[in-house]
């Protein structure tokens, strides 16, 4: 595999693609089963068993949608934004280790500055979006999911360098493989990880536009915030970026901090998945459960308690590092 | 049994309720001499806006995201419902008055009716009027349970928590339809009452049901206070949020649980007593902070005043006749006096008013209901500028707007 | 077969060269029907929810009904609906706003008219500020009488709008619906979309009023793409 | 419900009236009876109401406006006001600013003008209607081109 980095790559990707859209898109009929469970009602129930098709019905029904640029958008910028939202999430996938040995599709040496880097990139299109909507209900969500990018970015780049202080590696191999042996990060060394850890996943909840963090897409407030706009598949992609960016951060999360594919018994990857999923439906959890900061509140946290907190557990890491 | 958590009151923000500072919200100042180089955003919030409970809209002009100045139009809903009732007999009104505060129309039907015996000096048996008592409490729980829905439901998104409040509302309001559903055979607008009484009895089993529904509600409004207000996220969005200057309420004509939060011990329930309420003890509870977090206060704590009433008087009716003119169907065959009545009831809204000028026919000459939503919205100009635009949403929430009732 | 938009079937050199071609014309069918399904099952709401028959739509959405089960989700802006409920009284000042949107849902769409009011005007048909029934000015698939209807009645609604989606793609006949008509009542002034005797003016004055409408504000940038 | 004394004091003295519900004022005399039932504590301001009566043998085409005040909790005081058609009656917006959308909601619906008045606009119909709906010779059922 090492001989054909490009085929190995493109191979994996291509597979990882289509399996991680397929978690993404049935992840929306887990969420509407779970969320009507927690609403004492079934949740989708007639198209397919259990509602299982469901989200084949949506997609099917989302590609047949007339597709209409607003007379005064800007075309141009209208019609790339949601392709290169789901890129610049996807993209942040291609340096994940799924499984021990070398099941990653591309192997950098700087693997978790990659996805952090490129996963803020979606603010991006987010305003591309925005902007070319020539829609002010979109206009204030832009702004808003830049103002939220540009605060949590900081505290999220911070925690991430608790298990990089810890491993000793910006490679994400090197990281997971830190925490054989169940020495996993947010357990040991105590403290710091844990805190990292919690503040990780509530950042992660802000980048990837989640309650109690959705401001951008406040619907209460902004219609649909920066998709008022966008109809058909182009909401369809802004749709599934979303999820896609909630599914990556949970397993980010996994990886990083609950020790990815170690766990008892034989190592691989259905730990990760395991360890992922579950946090990915303890974000569903949350989001059906709280209600929503306001955006002064919500930048007045970030820089009032993420940043300083995150700042003081990368201090304690360095200091295990050192001297324990 | 657990004492619900927002039984006690909220510590008051410090400091005074700030009032209007003009001319920033100067109702009738034109833009154009604050805002020569057009730098604000306008943006109208409305008519068709998933938080402005209806189709009501203000228009917004925004300095980044804080609004400087609030010019609500109201009227998308205008059914020219006067008019209508200048038309229609005294007999064909009570289910037109139904639609317009579609959330207790029980309580509408009620102040018209209440009018028009005034006007023709008739007296409502016992009964009668225990059941029209019985049947606003009833209703009033209802209402409120769909404000605390939208409410949780303007904060928390339509895919979020405040969805999740929203359905376990309704799921309780839902089982008060049914009640209604099996007194009148209407889940709402329902026709029942009539001049000098009512038109349906209480059937077999109706006390029981009754009984079981309120209890388990009782029991839940518990569980609200546990999913809303003790939740930081709920306390930060509503504290401080929209405070109501009790002295400008006062002349904007502000009624019900807005001015009970902003400190004014009101209630017409108990201060000019109608129907049986002479006869029963009514607790008002009263907050002095007047924010969105009292006015949720308030709500809550009438809605379980309300709830105690109901199963107070579901075993004391007393016997009897339950109108005491015959009940009639043809349109015009109630003929009234010539004269003049202003009624007022306190509905989950505030003082909900008719005034009637009749002339002796079987149609009134004119008549105009006093909506308490109408002079609530009236608010808007003055708490607006100088919030946010979410802040916005969650105050004109918490002044719990029907806009059947605004516009008519 | 393949049928245009009202429903007629449809000739075309391309088309009849490839039903020609084995096995092809199966492949479409199935794909047809495919999209068919996909698109009846996924019917996203556009609440115009303006009087109490939105409180029964809210209703429906609720635990006890529950649109959720038959796929159907309200979504707050018109670009991302399928449906147009339009759930209670429309007023003169608020038709051109309802048009507009209708205008701006993108097609395939639908529009149901929940409530005798969204129907016919009901007993404020008469009454100088209301519409008397959105099939005035839109056009209008499914009827659910009632004031208000049950919430069961607005699923019925919908079962019969999925039924007419699958009918018509499949090239069947639907008879139009019959809008309910309320006895003893005057019929409205203005003709409803398809009747004969509607001029062409009134749809050009209607369309006239729906872009003439200024709400103030106007546009963050206009003119540099017109 | 009785007169409270102080009200019927007022009445007597500063304005020649007797109580009764309504009282009837000339226009006049409007703003300054608001100010003083403002002034001993009859501030909420319940509702303005107006209805129109076509001219008679005696009488010209005019409008009755109607106010109410109330003095929480019990306490409340309604006068009215005739206004000939084409003429105008003070606005009470300088003494209550809840008579602003009151006010407004007269005019458009029963066509009562108020002079003084700041933003008298048109605020349930829309603002090219023409005509007042609740005035007496108005058809209920008036077309408006095109939507009905």
């Amino acid at each position: 595999m090492t001989e054909y980095p490009w085929l190995w790559g493109g191979g994996f990707a291509l597979v990882l693609i289509t399996v991680l859209m397929g978690v993404a898109a049935w992840s929306i009929w887990f969420e509407r089963k779970f969320a009507g469970r927690m609403q004492n009602r079934p949740g989708p129930t007639q198209v397919g068993p259990a509602g299982l098709l469901q989200p084949l019905a949506d997609l099917l029904k989302l590609i047949q949608k007339e597709d209409i640029t607003p007379t005064n958008a800007d075309s141009f910028l209208f019609n790339i934004a949601p392709p290169l939202g789901l890129l610049t999430v996807l993209g942040g996938m291609a340096v994940y280790p799924w499984a021990p040995g070398d099941w990653v599709p591309a192997n950098l040496n700087i693997g978790i500055l990659f996805t952090l880097s490129i996963g803020s990139l979606v603010t991006i299109p987010v305003w591309m979006a925005g902007w070319a909507s020539n829609n002010k209900y979109a206009l204030l969500g832009a702004m808003r999911a830049a103002a939220q990018a540009v605060s949590f970015e900081v505290p999220l780049l911070l925690t991430c360098l608790v298990p990089i202080i810890l491993s000793g590696s910006f490679r994400m191999g090197d990281i997971v493989e830190a925490q054989a042996d169940g020495h996993w990060f947010a357990l040991w060394p105590p403290g710091p990880g844990a805190v990292a850890f919690v503040l990780f996943l509530l950042c992660s909840l802000a980048e990837a536009n989640r309650i109690p963090f959705d401001i951008p897409e406040a619907e209460s407030e902004l219609v649909a915030g920066i998709t008022t706009e966008y109809m058909g598949m182009k909401f369809g992609l802004f749709y599934l970026a979303e999820y896609m960016h909630t599914l990556i951060a949970s397993f980010m999360g996994a990886s990083m901090f609950l020790g990815g594919w170690d766990g008892p018994g034989p190592d691989g990857l259905h730990w990760l998945v395991l360890k992922g999923l579950t946090l990915y439906a303890g974000i569903f959890w949350i989001r059906w459960t709280f209600l929503r900061y306001r955006a002064d509140q919500f930048m007045a946290i970030c820089w009032r308690i993420f940043v300083p907190v995150s700042l003081l557990t990368v201090t304690v890491a360095a200091f295990w590092r050192v001297y324990a | 049994m657990a004492v619900a958590h927002s039984e006690e009151a909220h510590e008051a923000p410090a400091g005074p309720v700030p009032t209007v500072v003009r001319p920033w919200a100067d109702p009738y100042l034109d833009p154009e001499t604050y805002d020569p180089e057009g730098d604000l955003m306008v943006m109208n919030l409305g008519p068709q806006h998933p938080s402005t409970h209806g189709v009501f809209r203000v228009k917004l002009w925004l300095d980044g995201e804080v609004c400087v100045k609030a010019v609500p139009y109201p009227g998308y809903l205008h059914r020219g419902v006067e008019k209508l009732c200048e038309k229609l007999t005294y007999v064909q009104i009570p289910p037109i008055v139904d639609k317009n505060d579609y959330v207790s129309p029980y309580i509408n039907e009620l102040a018209v009716n209440m009018a028009f015996e005034q006007l023709n000096a008739v007296e409502v048996p016992r009964r009668s009027q225990y059941l029209r008592t019985l049947g606003a409490e009833m209703q009033r729980v209802g209402s409120h349970l769909l404000w605390l829905g939208t409410f949780a439901m303007d904060m928390g998104g339509a895919l979020g928590g405040g969805a999740s409040a929203f359905m376990h509302t309704f799921r309780e309001r839902e089982t008060i339809l049914d009640c209604f559903e099996l007194w009148t055979g209407a889940r709402f607008h329902y026709n029942t009452l009539t001049v000098g009484g009512s038109r349906h009895d209480v059937p077999a089993g109706f006390a029981e049901m009754v009984r079981r529904t309120y209890e388990t509600i009782r029991a839940r409004t518990i569980e609200y206070d546990e999913l809303i207000y003790d939740n930081a996220i709920f306390r930060s969005r509503t504290e401080g949020v929209g405070r109501v200057d009790a002295k400008l309420a006062m002349e904007l004509g502000v009624s019900g649980p807005i001015l009970r939060a902003s400190g004014i011990d009101w209630d017409l329930r108990r201060d000019r007593p109608y129907a049986a309420y002479g006869e029963l003890k009514i607790n008002v509870p009263v907050r002095s902070a007047g924010d969105s977090l009292a006015r949720y206060e308030v709500r809550m704590a009438e809605m379980r005043e309300s709830i105690r009433l109901v199963l107070d008087l579901i075993d004391g009716i007393p016997e009897g006749p339950i109108c005491a003119l015959k009940p009639v169907k043809l349109p015009g065959a109630f003929k009234g006096k010539a004269g003049q009545a202003y009624v007022a009831v306190d509905g989950p809204r505030g003082e909900l008013g008719t005034w009637v000028i009749a002339d002796g026919t079987e149609r009134a000459y004119r008549l105009k209901i006093r909506p308490p939503s109408y002079h609530a919205m009236a608010l808007i100009p003055y708490l607006a500028p100088g919030s946010t635009l979410s802040d916005i949403i969650v105050t004109l929430g918490s002044l719990d707007p029907i806009l059947g009732e605004v516009d008519r | 077969m393949a049928v245009d938009e009202s429903g007629q079937a449809f000739h075309h050199p391309i088309y009849s060269f490839l039903e020609k071609m084995p096995g092809l014309s199966l492949g479409l069918t199935t794909a047809d029907q495919l999209l068919t399904w996909g698109s009846s099952n996924s019917l996203f709401i556009f609440p115009m929810a303006t009087s109490c028959c939105g409180i029964e739509f809210m209703a429906a959405s609720s635990g006890r009904f529950d649109l959720d089960q038959i796929g159907s989700i309200p979504r707050g802006t018109p670009r991302q609906s399928d449906v147009m409920v339009i759930a209670g009284t429309i007023t003169v000042k608020m038709a051109p706003r309802v048009k507009k949107l209708w205008d701006q849902m993108p097609e395939p769409k639908w529009a149901i008219a929940m409530g005798s009011c969204a129907i016919s005007g009901d007993f404020y048909r008469d009454i100088y500020s209301v519409v008397p029934g959105v099939d005035t000015f839109m056009p209008i698939d499914v009827y659910v009488p009632g004031c208000p209807p049950n919430p069961d009645q607005l699923f019925a609604g919908l079962r019969r709008l999925q039924e007419k989606i699958r009918a018509k793609r499949n090239g069947e006949w639907t008879d139009p619906e019959l809008r309910p008509d309320t006895p003893g009542l005057r019929s409205p002034n203005l003709p409803r979309i398809g009747d004969p005797r509607r001029e062409a003016s009134l749809d050009e004055a209607q369309l006239d009023a729906v872009m003439n409408l200024d709400p103030g504000g106007g546009m963050l940038r206009s003119g540099d793409k017109s | 419900m009785s007169t409270p004394d102080d009200l019927a004091s007022l009445l007597r003295e500063g304005f020649d009236l007797e109580p009764a519900d309504p009282l009837t004022v000339d226009r006049s005399r409007v703003v300054e009876l608001a100010r003083s039932l403002k002034g001993i504590g009859f501030e909420y301001f319940s509702y303005c109401a107006a209805a129109h009566y076509p001219a008679t043998d005696a009488d010209p085409d005019r409008t009755v406006v109607e106010y109410r005040l109330r003095r929480l909790p019990r306490d409340e005081v309604a006068f009215r006001v005739w206004v000939p058609t084409g003429e105008s009656t003070p606005s009470l917006c300088g003494v209550f600013a809840g008579a602003d959308w009151q006010e407004r909601e007269q005019y458009d619906l029963v066509g009562t003008v108020f002079a003084d008045h700041p933003d008298l606009r048109r605020i349930m119909l829309p603002e090219d209607w023409e005509g007042h709906p609740l005035r007496r010779d108005y058809a209920i059922d008036t077309r408006h081109h095109p939507w009905r």
